[in-house]
């Protein structure tokens, strides 16, 4: 896999300037899934600089950002890492046979409370 | 055919004469021919009553006749405006080019008026006697018989059919109801021009401008051009020239007319208006008022008084110049 | 006509390698107005500039042509050679056939035909040129120093003691600044008000000084050497001159909820009230939007109590004229308002405080007389969490916070931990940094003291979250060398605020006609080697005014002010550039387009009278140029619609013959 | 068919405190660029008058560039900032005309861009030589 | 006034109260809620990936229909507010996006974000004010200590959402001002519960969850309104032992108009 090219176009894709990060972690200071993260956001803005994205594509941290928005939100420098992630994570479950769940998957958390919404975003989220 | 009549405006005239108000009025008055209307300095009831006129051939901007009458008259002088005339009378203010306490501004409401060179072009030279019907305008001639009637929308004068604002932005009385401003098509003739290639842009321009005689007339009549003494009757500016001498002289002569007035002209239309060769120079006005709206954001000159206009102002985000082929290459 | 003798160099070889020299003056002979043309090896030396003077005297020159060297090397040289030799030294131009020929073409056909037509535009230009004699406008003698902070007070003090009259405005009711909230400083942690206060007494008692407290400029009109500036000074229902400062109107006043500006909020004053005991001029002050007396004419206990009888309810804001030789601007800055950051929750909780409010807490002056309290319940707190950069270092294009680093945080947080520490040693001290920055005599060290003998923990990483949870801050931040993520509940946030320039600075630089850059910090001359001075002649910059600074950088600074204002007041007249504009009047429209683009604001209006041809006359209003003021740039002439705007050494018809000159 | 060796005559505003600069250490450099480039020294760019760009094309020029200090850096602090906005407006006016864009031209050039001064020229006189001789605006009077 | 609403799934399922309360707190308000024909899923979230097209046009759809019909779009779920406006705002910035978005609809006209999108809160805040919302409560709900939870899709990202402060907003709390009762503040309600993941990781989902009601709680919340499913779907699934009702009940209680509505 040529990284230079996966990194340019994981970098066109998000819209995100790595290099406008200034590493002052206030995106994982921020982040509610930290603690279930192997990689957390301030690593995915460096470790895409630095082309070092096989590891990123393979982690379950990809799945364990929220979408909530705080890092974007709260970036000083604009640097919006949770497009980056959210990159990444395209990048990963586009390859073929690698959707993350599937129609069969629905039962096993569906419980009569369930809404909707909480499907087709999980579905957003871990299919293509 | 204009909804506010003559005799409204002459009693307007009048009764402002009488109470004291102003001294003397600055109006349009009989020609020779019915469409050849003259401005004209009304001092009596009476020379109001015999001369006065209100028609559909009242196109000139008396705006820039108040720089020069202001300065010799002691009395307040009344003027009647068009929609289009007070954005002339609002950019001569900000440029402080005559005194606001003299002038007693009446803004009146204006249905478009007629280009004379078009109404010849139907009905031929020779023209005696104009009367204006509400849809027509019935023009006897010397050759024909009978009256021909031409269409009054047939014959509008090019910056009435684009037509930006029947609204006044000025005046210290209204007589009629208030327009509004136009979004009109004004620039769509602009852009067909850039659309062309540059060979057919220069052959276009080349054409029209080897008819100008250099008479002056675009300058003499733009509200604009109120400059003291004019570069081109200056000996000492470098451009002074009095005759069409080749094509340079004439580009040069529009290109610095034009630009003179970049920012600060209205497109009020009097220079293609008045131009005997009916050439349309209001098409380079209006091209430097489609790049600065362009470049540099929306600007009317005129609609406000103390504006600045947008060649002596500036960002620090502008474009640069080399960028200006590049946004209409993209465009295209 | 000119008579003009031109005179080309060889410069050794740097020119004559490239250009035949020769047919260089010779071709030159045969154009209009020259009755001389030579060449010589080195013109600028004193043989060839004694050659000048001799051609000078011989043919009655009165245009000189020097074919040589860059005008930016030798210009000035030939100007002083034509004026030994009785020319004016305007009558000089410069071909520059080195840099712009010999040098940059290597075939001597085309470096020598180049050569012969930039001699002709110089020659076509030196026939238009006229005699020019610089402007001379006298020097008031009298500075104006604007704000009283440690920057105000020490310019002022330097410009009093080389013995010149120097005012001070300063819109507070006492001057001191910032500093004089402060409780310590850093590196040396010497008290701010031991080494604060000695000097607004010296000020106070220094016979060059006048002190203008609670006062504002309000109107600045003229140029350098000759500024006239209005100066309101706001009632403060006192008389100054008869308060003695003893402070029994503040102890009677019932009106005693007033938050109190001094301490940030952090307590009340009364309505009458003296900021601090120290203040500079010791004079009461009435807040006119909290005294019963002025809103509705009831009590006027101040005025009973006072003995002096010093109390004036009646008194109106007064406008005073002075004339100014120099003005030093001196505003300041504020830490910015933490409304948009409440992720750290400053709008949520008291306890959430910015480091100047952390500075009165600590201050022994202070809301709770030095004793660490927490705002909200007066407990002392047992883990406090500083932040650094809140604000600061942002984004451009972020709605919020600057793009600029505030400079003194990293110092003065170290010294907040530090103090902490060695006051309370059984408080548990964070500080969260992104990077720490101590370029500064001692400063490192400083730093390094706060970690290794306070035992202050630094954590590279920033706090994401505050939540106020009920008597704790719950605080969520990142470790970024550790690689994980931290939740302390502390009792005290402390959060460093970026700084921002005084609100007051950008009208005052309107007024001025002085530039600013985008953040509202005023722009220096040039960034490196003019760093005291503003573009604007006349006008010097002190403190933060100009950008963030600490107090040793702030009173340098203040004292190299001073000594440019010291060596502006010490002349008696200004010499200034001849090559400025001017306006003919008789073409002038009084349009003011020049007037929009001068960035020196050196044009001006007048009504002038005319006599019309047919003998009535007319009042028009005009352009006029202050020489004084005018740079000379130009950007005038080309706003100027009818051509009556020139400039002096470049006009019009100079610039137009080099032209045609170039392309015959 | 025979390329004509046309000379191109270009002329060139230089602002007296970067570019004109710049220009000078292009020289101290020893970095060449065509003679046909003749600077005039103006005291910012902002002294350049639209009417000095059209009278150097009216006596034979076949090219005209301006060159001030870049944005934000003027000496006179916002000079350049208006010649931007005029040029902009004058040259697409001549291009409206039809006037060939690439004759006319401003650049940033500042006292310690000697290499970018050098590089402008040529690639400017490149240009304009590509184009040939100025025939839309000329003026057959003053014509040698 | 007549605004076109987009009510969203899950509103015409699992969280019909929203819905339906949300129609007759409008008409009591004197607002007609018009709803898109045919409207589609919104998705759920908003993919922030710029080749993303396709799953962004239902929302585009709706734009469209609603600036065709002149009228501001409104809607109630925060995750269709926070898809349809980041969508409109993609189209109008994005120029690339935009381009693609209209070859692919393909219709008549173009469609380049013309129309103003409003939360459900913002059009009670903005249109109908809520000095005039006040006056027409009926049952104010004088007393109680309700905590407002707005979670992340209503505010983030705050330069696009533009509803609120995104770090201290005020919206929900002058809201329940309106009606009567008592807003708490609190630091966490700005904070994610846990969204989409609780599919996966529940433990997460709880653990942030659990801290929004913590929090809520110990700041002395009696009750917490949301305007999103997936919200108050978490809250309770996690335990929280306070009510966590729609926004929208709250209101049509305070008009009077909830009786009626069980009564159907």
């Amino acid at each position: 896999m040529n990284n230079k090219y996966l990194r340019e176009e994981l970098i066109r894709e998000s819209g995100v300037n790595p290099k406008k990060c200034m590493k002052c972690g206030k995106c994982s200071a921020t982040c509610p899934a930290y603690d279930e993260m192997e990689y957390h956001p301030h690593q995915f803005v460096s470790m895409v600089e630095s082309g070092d994205i096989q590891p990123l594509l393979q982690s379950e941290s990809l799945y364990k950002c929220l979408s909530c928005f705080a890092c974007i939100e709260r970036c000083p420098r604009g640097v919006e890492p949770a497009k980056l992630v959210e990159a990444v994570r395209l990048a990963a479950i586009r390859k073929q046979g690698e959707n993350r769940m599937t129609a069969n998957d629905v039962a096993e958390f569906l419980d009569e409370d369930v809404p909707q919404q909480l499907i087709v975003s999980a579905f957003r989220k871990y299919s293509k | 055919m204009q909804k506010i009549t003559q005799n409204q405006l002459i009693d307007k005239a009048v009764s402002l004469l009488a109470d004291g108000t102003v001294s003397a009025v600055l109006g349009w008055s009989k020609g020779e021919f019915g469409y050849d209307v003259t401005p004209k300095m009304f001092k009596t009831e009476k020379e109001l009553r015999q001369d006065f006129v209100w028609n559909d051939f009242c196109g000139a901007n008396f705006s820039k006749y108040l720089v020069s009458k202001t300065d010799r008259f002691d009395g307040k002088i009344l003027v009647f405006l068009k929609p289009c005339d007070t954005y002339s009378f609002n950019q001569l203010l900000t440029e402080h080019r005559f005194d606001r306490e003299k002038v007693y501004a009446v803004g009146i409401p204006c249905d478009g008026m007629v280009d004379v060179s078009k109404l010849k072009a139907v009905t031929g030279e020779g023209i005696s006697e104009i009367k204006e019907t509400s849809e027509n305008i019935l023009v006897s001639t010397i050759y024909e018989d009978k009256a021909i009637a031409v269409s009054f929308k047939d014959v509008l004068l090019e910056r009435c059919i684009n037509c930006k604002s029947k609204k006044h932005v000025a005046y210290d009385e209204l007589m009629g109801d208030e327009g509004e401003i136009i979004d009109s098509a004004r620039f769509d003739e602009v852009a067909k021009i850039e659309a062309m290639t540059p060979d057919e842009r220069f052959a276009f321009w080349q054409n029209e401008l080897s008819r100008c005689i250099r008479c002056n007339a675009c300058r003499d009549a733009c509200p604009a051009c109120t400059c003291e003494k004019c570069v081109f009757d200056n000996p000492a500016s470098g451009v002074e020239n009095k005759a069409p001498a080749n094509s340079f002289e004439e580009k040069m002569f529009h290109i610095i007319r034009a630009y003179h007035v970049a920012g600060r002209c209205t497109d009020c239309g009097e220079c293609s208006r008045v131009c005997p060769q009916n050439i349309p120079l209001h098409l380079l006005n209006r091209k430097f008022i489609k790049d600065i709206n362009e470049f540099y954001g929306e600007y009317q000159a005129g609609a406000e008084v103390g504006s600045r206009a947008p060649l002596v102002d500036y960002t620090t985000e502008d474009l640069e110049p080399g960028e200006v082929f590049d946004r209409r290459d993209i465009d295209a | 006509m000119q008579r003009v003798g031109v005179f080309v160099c060889w410069c050794g070889s740097n020119i004559a390698g490239t250009v035949d020299v020769q047919a260089v003056s010779d071709a030159l002979k045969n154009e209009p107005g020259v009755v001389f043309s030579t060449n010589y090896q080195y013109m600028c030396s004193q043989a060839g500039q004694d050659m000048i003077k001799d051609a000078v005297k011989e043919h009655n020159l009165t245009g000189i042509v020097v074919c040589s060297c860059s005008p930016r090397m030798h210009e000035a040289t030939f100007r002083k050679t034509a004026a030994a030799a009785g020319l004016n030294p305007y009558m000089v131009e410069i071909a520059n056939i080195r840099e712009q020929c010999s040098w940059v073409h290597k075939d001597i056909q085309t470096g020598t035909e180049k050569a012969i037509i930039l001699g002709k535009a110089a020659v076509a230009k030196v026939n238009l040129n006229t005699p020019l004699t610089p402007g001379e406008s006298p020097v008031t003698k009298r500075a104006l120093v604007i704000g009283g902070g440690i920057a105000g007070i020490q310019t002022a003090l330097d410009i009093a003691d080389a013995g010149f009259p120097v005012d001070i405005v300063e819109k507070k009711p006492t001057i001191g600044g910032k500093m004089a909230q402060l409780d310590k400083t850093f590196p040396t942690l010497d008290c701010a008000a031991c080494i604060l206060t000695p000097k607004m007494v010296d000020v106070a008692q220094n016979e060059n000084i006048r002190i203008f407290s609670y006062s504002e400029v309000s109107e600045i009109k003229g140029f350098v050497g000759n500024f006239d500036v209005t100066i309101k000074k706001n009632a403060r229902y006192v008389k100054e001159d008869i308060c003695t400062g003893c402070g029994a109107c503040v102890e009677k006043c019932p009106m005693k909820k007033v938050p109190n500006e001094f301490n940030l909020g952090m307590d009340n004053r009364s309505a009458i009230y003296i900021p601090f005991a120290q203040a500079v001029p010791k004079v009461a002050t009435i807040d006119p939007s909290a005294c019963n007396m002025l809103k509705n004419g009831k009590c006027g206990l101040c005025s009973k109590v006072c003995a002096a009888g010093a109390i004036d309810y009646t008194q109106k804001d007064e406008y005073i004229q002075e004339k100014y030789g120099a003005i030093v601007v001196a505003t300041g800055f504020n830490p910015i308002s933490m409304d948009k950051f409440d992720e750290f929750a400053y709008n949520q909780s008291k306890d959430v405080i910015t480091s100047l409010e952390f500075e009165r807490l600590t201050n022994a002056a202070g809301p709770t007389a030095g004793h660490l309290e927490r705002p909200s319940d007066g407990k002392s707190p047992k883990t406090i969490v500083f932040v650094q950069c809140v604000g600061s270092r942002c984004d451009a294009c972020a709605e919020k916070g600057k793009e600029y680093c505030s400079k003194i945080c990293c110092m003065y947080t170290a010294k907040h931990a530090m103090l902490v520490r060695d006051k309370y040693p059984d408080t548990d001290v964070y500080v969260f940094y992104i990077d720490v920055r101590t370029p500064g005599k001692n400063f490192d060290e400083f730093y390094r003291r706060a970690v290794e003998e306070y035992g202050v923990k630094y954590v590279k990483g920033m706090v994401g979250k505050v939540t106020p949870e009920g008597d704790k801050l719950k605080v969520q931040a990142s470790d970024l060398i550790e690689n994980k993520q931290l939740h302390i509940d502390a009792d005290l946030v402390v959060l460093a605020a970026a700084i921002e320039p005084d609100k007051s600075a950008r009208p005052l630089a309107t007024m001025l006609t002085a530039s600013m850059d985008t953040n509202d910090f005023f722009t220096e001359a040039h960034p490196k080697l003019r760093p005291v001075e503003s573009p604007t002649a006349g006008v010097f910059l002190s403190g933060a005014c100009q950008g963030p600074k600490d107090i040793p950088e702030t009173v340098s600074q203040a004292g190299a002010a001073a000594s440019k204002v010291i060596g502006l007041l010490a002349k008696d007249k200004l010499t200034g550039n001849p090559c400025v504009a001017h306006s003919n009047e008789l073409m002038c429209n009084g349009c003011s387009s020049c007037e929009r683009v001068c960035p020196y604001g050196a044009i001006t209006y007048e009504d002038k009278e005319f006599r019309m041809p047919d003998r009535t006359t007319k009042i028009r209003r005009v352009a006029v140029v202050n020489p004084a003021v005018c740079q000379g740039c130009g950007a005038c002439t080309v706003a100027c619609p009818s051509g009556a705007m020139d400039l002096n050494g470049f006009a019009s018809n100079q610039i137009m013959a080099e032209v045609d000159a170039i392309c015959k | 068919m025979q390329i004509n060796e046309h000379k191109p005559l270009i002329v060139a505003f230089c602002c007296n405190w970067c570019s004109y600069a710049g220009a000078d250490l292009a020289g101290n450099n020893r970095l060449n660029y065509p003679a046909d480039v003749k600077i005039i020294r103006v005291p910012c760019s902002c002294r350049v008058n639209p009417m000095f760009v059209l009278r150097a094309f009216q006596r034979g020029a076949d090219g005209v560039i301006i060159c001030g200090c870049h944005p934000g850096d003027c000496h006179y602090t916002s000079g350049n900032y208006y010649t931007r906005r005029r040029m902009a407006a004058l040259f697409s006016m001549l291009d409206f005309l039809g006037i060939e864009k690439e004759r006319t031209r401003v650049e940033w050039v500042s006292a310690a861009e000697g290499a970018k001064f050098a590089a402008t020229m040529n690639d400017f006189v490149e240009k304009v030589t590509a184009l040939g001789e100025n025939k839309r605006l000329e003026d057959l009077r003053c014509k040698k | 006034m007549k605004v076109s609403y987009f009510p969203g799934c899950t509103l015409k399922n699992k969280a019909k109260d929203l819905d339906l309360y949300a129609y007759k707190s409008a008409e009591a308000l004197g607002v007609t809620l018009e709803e898109i024909e045919n409207w589609q899923c919104c998705g759920g979230v908003f993919t922030t990936a710029r080749d993303e097209v396709a799953t962004k046009l239902s929302s585009v759809r709706a734009l469209k229909e609603a600036f065709s019909k002149e009228q501001p779009l409104v809607t109630v779920c925060s995750a269709c507010h926070n898809v349809i406006k980041q969508t409109n705002h993609a189209v109008q910035n994005d120029k690339e996006f935009s381009d693609k978005v209209n070859r692919y609809m393909g219709e008549d006209g173009g469609y380049f974000g013309e129309a103003e999108v409003y939360h459900y809160l913002e059009m009670l805040r903005d249109l109908v004010g809520f000095d005039a919302l006040k006056e027409k409560v009926v049952n104010p709900l004088k007393g109680k200590k309700i905590a407002a939870y707005y979670g992340c899709l209503l505010l983030r990202p705050g330069s696009v959402m533009k509803m609120d402060d995104p770090e201290n907003p005020s919206i929900m709390e002058d809201f329940i001002k309106a009606l009567g009762a008592q807003p708490v503040v609190y630091a966490k309600r700005n904070e994610c519960c846990g969204g989409y993941v609780s599919v996966e990781s529940p433990d997460l989902a709880k653990k942030s969850s659990n801290q929004v009601v913590q929090n809520a709680k110990m700041q002395g919340a009696e009750m917490i309104i949301t305007a999103c499913p997936l919200c108050k779907y978490n809250l309770l699934k996690n335990g929280a032992d306070i009510p966590v009702v729609y926004f929208t009940e709250l209101l049509a209680e305070a008009l009077g108009v909830k009786e009626d509505t069980d009564e159907q």
